[in-house]
């Protein structure tokens, strides 16, 4: 762009939330008077109708060609007011956010000083970038009209559902041999008491008849490569060792097999045999052999035979599927907290004590004694039982998270129990009972009601006695604030939901983060709970949090919903941020050189041996890793480019550079805790400056060293943890590049500890506190004159290597 | 006592640990003192420090029942340390001269002798029945020297020396 | 071992002096499967007749030319799935299989012996 | 294997039995034990803790620097005393600014902590030398012997720093009692503490608790209780006697340091142990093993 920029800037005072720390008005008085700035205003919402009118006319007013707003994170609102400045006639990517809420205002309330001159800085630094900012076309993309539902659980279930009614392909990937998940091995559902499998059973059959539906069961997701509407996915079935067409699931195999095994579907109280369905109204209903306790001795084969059928292959593979997919729902949902890890209940030690899932599969009228809820010491009807909740949450030692749905459930077991065995004493102990929805309250009020009794009160520990096997319970009956010893035939554990076994492995394959409890992280909290941080990947039931059914369904719909509305579209924008090749700079021209071929963890880049490398922009997700190991610095990517970076860098460090830290923050994990612990209000040090680039990958040495040769104090580096990259490889090749300056700073002259090369995750928000803490000690400890002194020896050296490399 | 403001260690811990306490009652389910004396509850003891009332826990006797076997820290699910923090408070008892003579005996023992117990000429009697080697006097000076210097205080009759 | 964890459904081995046992208790079917250690002779008939390969034939130990210990043989309880295979096929009759109390061998009940050795001969 | 001996003072002042029965047992397993010259007692975690922490850790630390000296691990008899000088060692390894402050002070005395040993216990030592080695010196098993196991409170709390074993529900004294041929009998409060460190302040009180224990010792069955502790063996030992004196009841339940049955299944005769020192009569379990004179 040749023409003058012209830029207008609005700060917002967002109510209250920035205004009470930042002096909104100075900083935009202030801000009138940085070069090229034609207005200048401060707002009490920019985001509102009236702020974004103001753009819109100021654009048409005072012929603005970039604008700034001062407000929140763009995480937030940058699609808002791209769209605001593109209906005004500008470019959208001549927009540019300064977030001086969640990095600013929100985290150093008690510093109204720092915090106005960071506000300022980072306006300033924003309208340095804005300078540099080029009009870019957004790239549009096919979708393809299929999604992949992973986890046949009810969220999954109705997911594919949905979207099977909507009239798209689903492929619904079980890694059990039935679906059902969780909700098909629970008795009773709360808040109405109806029969889980009679209302489950239905959507299951549903699945297995869908035209839309093609339903992969024991198997699971292997491999996932590609980006929004062109996901390529790598499917791997397990083998059965029954073929599916041919199996009828008439059960004369089951009959002949010699092996019983426990039932993990019965939570291992009742036994199978080596050849099996889970339960009766499995779907599909295949039978499977179970090869770790199957005997080899053909018995099944015979008894298929008899029937007049061939269904049993000893010999079945392992099977590779490859599905072209155009979203991917996440619906892998939870498992249940190992109880025996809570050692002072006993679990696992002492007979009587279950967990609440083995007395939904005793009480359950198919389960492995016929509905009778029995003690395991002498298989009697036990004449009390006491329920204990919270077991493995709201407990430091296992998990911090309270798992929601405990309470209600033990409530329902209680009434079931209540129900079943009038004469039963049933006691509840509960620390904070919760029933926060629609009939919940209601419900807890009909279990006093049937005569329950609740007391609260943490049990510490349990004993078994050593004749009767009875449980005595140590607790402090907290309404007399005494010690007691509750003595009960039977106790059921109310385990907390944890993320299931295989979450860690599946985020890794979709590379999306989890958070600190280990479930999968949402794009925002609350206005983007379904949505990944990827596009195109949606997460929904207790993948992404602890949920009980109701909740589940409606995120199973949810995630149909948002997965349809990218793939009814047919074409979906995408962010026209891709790296390209200067093909004048390029050395492959002259030399053999492709060394952005092998940094590119996505394979969008070619070069032919004698031409310039070439960028495949539908393939290239924008890392800009190939940007900043390139040697002859003859990519760019766009909207990120050194230019725009260099400015930023120049603009923060104006002003007492040797108090401040230049903070590279990765957008998808680094940035994520800066946002995530100004949202939480957690204060720290206002020293740093941050600058947001989509990987870390993209950081270049030469930033780093421009930094210090503008005399910053401190530099950090930073981005996700190993494995946890976005663009799978990026911060490995980062670390790469940056860690050699620990060993070359020191020679300059510069104190190595002054370079910070740091790996956290979104939800880490503490760490990235405890960060800022430390670098903010580090820079009062070597004081300004000695960071100013060791500035002024490395120049020479700084300005050299700049130079050679050409930045 | 004539303080009003809390002491700044108790202060810290206040903030660091005893918040976290939402009275679950974990800590008194086994707590030995709780059998034994029903009014000896450290929930209660958590809550009065939450509310500010740490000169009554203090100027107490019952933070001297605990038995320190640590079954409180163990339970507690929000990890606050009760019996840590018990230890603390006793710590600042002594300071302020509150503690019990049970308490200060062994202490003066141990400066006298280097051991919290005496050798009873009973023990004396069976050592050498069953052959065991004589115990070997200790090094006080040192044990003297030690406590002084880490501010040992052994009761208000000290203090006025 | 009375103080060992367990988990449900896991099979439980129990040394005793000239017995050992091997217990898996599921709610309303407990299975029990021992070896008597003064009839067993130590042939290892059983162990190469596992299905699993869960039996273990420990070959006498010798001093010199002096015998220290008897051959015998030792359960996986990881790998064993009670099938009741190495009780049909024991020569001394040492092992014996219970379940609720009857004793039973399920191979011999869905009468599979003969094809379960068919695979190893 | 060689350890740094250190029995605490409760054990060699007023209990020399339990430690004749260590010495004895852990001889017979190989073990030399050197006394450490010069150590005095540990820092009761209980009573000077509470007075004054900082005095008990630089106790505590100046015993660890006789064992540096010395370059030997400690042998700890005593729960308290392993509690202390854990916590000691572990805290001073692991915080700098503790460890200057407390070497500072030590340097008066011309000592300084370097953190070069290791606190073990009775049980962690056993393990060390392997169950299997230890079983086999077993020569006469104490079959039939129904033993309630008193883990004692210090032995596994806290945990965080201890690292043994469970806090609440341990199991290596009962796997060790087992292997002694003797059958650990679950009872209900097995982790009740023994009440020693009430004592002090209120001894009535104390014999509640012990009182208390008994009748659950008593409802499982048990011939005898095992303790590893000497304040717990006090507690247990001496305080069934009160009980009688003072609210007529007639507890008599033999209570044995777990180096005696060790040193009882090795075959050391009864009378070379020092169990008619013991308050509580143990004939009864000498009777029932066939041992009685």
């Amino acid at each position: 762009m040749d023409e003058e920029p012209r830029i207008g800037i609005y700060v917002c005072h967002c109510g209250l939330n920035i205004a009470a720390v930042v002096d909104c008005d100075k900083v935009a008085k202030e801000a009138a008077k940085l070069p090229n700035v034609v207005v200048s205003k401060d707002n009490r919402y920019m985001c509102a109708d009236p702020g974004q009118e103001l753009i819109k006319q100021d654009i048409k007013e005072h012929k603005l060609n970039r604008v700034i707003v001062a407000s929140c994170s763009p995480r937030m609102h940058e699609p808002t007011f791209r769209k605001c400045v593109e209906s005004a006639g500008l470019n959208p990517f001549l927009f540019e956010m300064a977030n001086i809420r969640e990095l600013c205002s929100w985290c150093h309330i008690h510093y109204p000083e720092e915090a106005n001159e960071k506000a300022f800085d980072l306006v300033k630094m924003a309208t340095a970038k804005a300078r540099y900012l080029n009009p870019l076309e957004v790239i549009k993309v096919p979708v393809t009209r299929t999604a992949l539902v992973i986890g046949g659980g009810v969220a999954g279930i109705h997911a594919a559902l949905d979207l099977a009614d909507m009239g798209f392909k689903v492929y619904l990937v079980e890694r059990s041999p039935s679906i059902g998940g969780k909700m098909a091995q629970l008795d009773k559902t709360f808040p109405t008491l109806d029969c889980s499998i009679c209302i489950l059973g239905p959507k299951m059959v549903d699945v297995a008849r869908h035209p839309n539906i093609e339903l992969i069961s024991y198997a699971e997701v292997k491999h996932v490569e590609g980006y929004i509407g062109n996901f390529k996915v790598t499917v791997v079935k397990k083998p059965r060792f029954v073929i599916e067409k041919e199996c009828n699931g008439c059960g004369e195999c089951a009959n002949v097999c010699p092996v019983e095994v426990p039932n993990e579907f019965d939570e291992n109280l009742g036994f199978r045999k080596a050849i099996y369905v889970p339960f009766p109204q499995a779907v599909p209903m295949k039978f499977t052999i179970d090869r770790e306790a199957c005997i080899d001795c053909y018995k099944c084969i015979e008894a298929c035979k008899e029937q007049g059928r061939d269904a049993i292959n000893f010999d079945m593979k392992e099977e590779e599927i490859q599905l072209d997919i155009g979203t991917i729902i996440v619906a892998c949902g939870y498992d249940l907290y190992d109880a025996s890890k809570v050692k002072a209940y006993g679990y696992g030690l002492y007979d009587n004590v279950f967990t609440a899932l083995e007395l939904e599969r005793m009480i359950n009228a198919s389960g492995p004694t016929q509905g009778n809820v029995i003690r395991f010491s002498d298989r009697r009807t036990p004449k009390s039982v006491c329920f204990i909740t919270c077991v493995g949450s709201r407990d430091e030692k296992t998990n911090i998270y309270c798992s929601g749905f405990c309470c209600m459930y033990t409530l329902k077991n209680a009434l079931l129990l209540r129900e079943h065995y009038p004469n039963v004493e049933v006691n509840v102990l509960f620390m904070d009972l919760r029933a926060p929805f629609k009939g919940y309250e209601e419900f807890y009020r009909r279990a006093r009601e049937e005569g329950i009794l609740f007391l609260r009160g943490r049990p510490t520990e349990i004993y078994e006695h050593p004749k009767t096997k009875n449980l005595v319970i140590s607790m402090e009956n907290l309404s007399t604030g005494e010690p007691m010893d509750l003595e009960t035939e039977m106790v059921i554990l109310s385990s907390a939901a944890v993320p299931t076994t295989g979450a860690e492995k599946l985020a890794r394959i979709l590379t999306v983060s989890r958070d600190a409890s280990g479930f999968f992280m949402e794009a925002h909290p609350k206005l983007k709970p379904i949505d990944a941080a990827t596009d195109g990947i949606f997460f929904c039931g207790a993948a992404q949090g602890p949920k009980d059914i109701p909740y589940s369904v409606s995120q199973g719909s949810a995630a149909a919903s948002r997965s349809g509305r990218i793939m009814a579209q047919g074409e979906w924008e995408i962010e026209p941020i891709v790296a390209f090749v200067d093909a004048e700079k390029c050395r492959n021209t002259k030399v053999k050189c492709g060394i952005c071929v092998t940094k590119c963890p996505y394979g969008a880049i070619t070069a032919e041996e004698g031409k310039a490398a070439l960028v495949n922009t539908a393939k290239c997700h924008g890392c800009g890793t190939c940007v900043a190991d390139c040697p002859s610095n003859a990519i760019t990517q766009r909207h990120f480019t050194d230019a725009q970076i260099i400015a930023q860098i120049h603009a923060a460090l104006e002003e007492k550079p040797e108090e401040k830290v230049i903070g590279f923050l990765c957008n998808w994990c680094s940035y994520g805790a800066a946002d995530l612990a100004g949202t939480s209000r957690f204060e720290y040090p206002s020293d740093i400056r941050v600058i947001r680039v989509m990987c870390s990958g993209r950081i270049d040495r030469d930033f780093v060293l421009e930094a210090f040769k503008k005399g910053a104090g401190m530099v950090m580096v930073s981005g996700c943890r190993f494995g946890d990259c976005h663009y799978i490889s990026g911060n490995y090749n980062a670390e790469k590049r940056i860690k050699p300056l620990f060993a070359m700073l020191p020679r300059f002259g510069i104190s190595p500890e002054r370079l910070r090369l740091e790996w956290f995750s979104a939800a880490e928000a503490t760490f990235y506190v405890k960060l800022n803490k430390e670098m903010s000690e580090t820079l009062k400890k070597l004081g300004v004159e000695r960071i100013r002194a060791e500035n002024e020896k490395a120049k020479p050296f700084l300005e050299r290597m700049l130079q050679q490399s050409g930045g | 006592m004539a303080e009003k403001e809390m002491p700044e260690e108790l202060k810290e811990l206040v903030k660091e640990k005893v918040h976290f306490c939402y009275q679950c009652g974990s800590c008194v389910g086994s707590c030995p003192t709780a059998r034994a004396i029903p009014e000896y509850n450290p929930r209660k003891m958590m809550e009065k420090l939450i509310l500010g009332e740490w000169e009554e826990v203090l100027s107490a006797k019952l933070i001297w029942l605990c038995t320190m076997c640590h079954t409180c820290y163990e339970a507690c699910p929000q990890g606050v340390g009760i019996s840590h923090i018990v230890i603390e408070l006793r710590n600042l008892a002594t300071e302020r001269g509150l503690a019990p003579v049970g308490f200060l005996e062994g202490a003066k023992q141990m400066a006298a002798t280097g051991w919290t117990t005496q050798l009873t000429g009973a023990a004396q009697r069976s050592r050498t029945e069953l052959g065991l080697p004589e115990i070997k006097a200790v090094n006080t000076e040192e044990i003297k020297k030690l406590m002084k210097s880490t501010g040992f205080r052994f009761a208000q009759e000290d203090e006025r020396e | 071992m009375s103080w060992a964890e367990r988990r449900r459904g896991e099979i439980v081995k129990k040394d005793e002096e000239n017995r050992t046992t091997m217990e898996r208790k599921l709610l309303l079917r407990w299975y029990e499967l021992t070896l008597d250690r003064i009839t067993c002779l130590g042939c290892g008939i059983c162990s190469d007749n596992c299905p699993k390969e869960a039996i273990k034939h420990l070959p006498a130990e010798f001093r010199g030319i002096k015998a220290v210990s008897r051959p015998s043989v030792d359960f996986d309880p990881e790998k064993c799935v009670l099938c009741g295979e190495c009780v049909s096929i024991c020569p001394m009759d040492a092992l014996k299989m219970w379940i609720e109390q009857a004793e039973r061998v399920p191979v011999i009940e869905m009468n599979v012996f003969a094809t379960a050795t068919r695979k190893r001969w | 294997m060689s350890y740094a001996f250190f029995p605490g003072c409760m054990i060699p002042l007023r209990l020399p039995y339990m430690e004749s029965a260590a010495r004895q047992a852990l001889a017979a397993l190989g073990v030399e034990l050197v006394d450490m010259p010069n150590a005095s007692c540990c820092g009761d975690p209980i009573s000077f803790q509470s007075l004054n922490k900082e005095t008990w850790m630089v106790v505590a630390a100046r015993n660890l620097c006789v064992a540096e000296e010395m370059g030997k691990n400690i042998l700890t008899l005593c729960s308290g005393c392993y509690e202390t000088l854990k916590t000691a060692n572990v805290e001073l390894k692991r915080d700098q600014y503790l460890r200057e402050k407390v070497n500072k002070t030590l340097s008066e005395v011309e000592r300084e902590f370097m953190g070069t040993v290791e606190v073990k216990n009775l049980l962690e030592v056993l393990l060390e030398i392997g169950t299997d080695k230890v079983k086999k010196r077993l020569v006469r098993p104490l079959r039939g012997l129904r033993v309630a196991v008193h883990y004692g409170c210090h032995l596994v709390r806290p945990s965080d720093i201890l690292n043994f074993d469970d806090p609440m529900k341990p199991t290596t004294f009962d796997q060790f009692v087992g292997l002694t041929g003797a059958e650990s009998v679950s009872y209900l409060k097995k982790m009740l503490c023994c009440g020693a460190g009430l004592r002090m302040v209120d001894a009535e009180k104390a014999s509640k608790l012990v009182d208390m224990k008994l009748r659950y010792v008593e409802q499982a069955e048990a011939d005898c209780m095992a303790v590893l502790c000497p304040y717990c063996m006090i507690q247990y030992d001496l305080t069934q006697r009160m009980i009688k004196r003072e609210s007529g009841a007639n507890p008599q339940m033999p209570v044995l340091y777990y180096p005696e049955m060790l040193c009882l299944a090795m075959g050391i005769k009864p009378q070379e142990l020092g169990l008619r020192h013991h308050r509580t009569n143990a004939e009864p379990v000498l009777k029932k093993l066939g041992l009685s004179a």
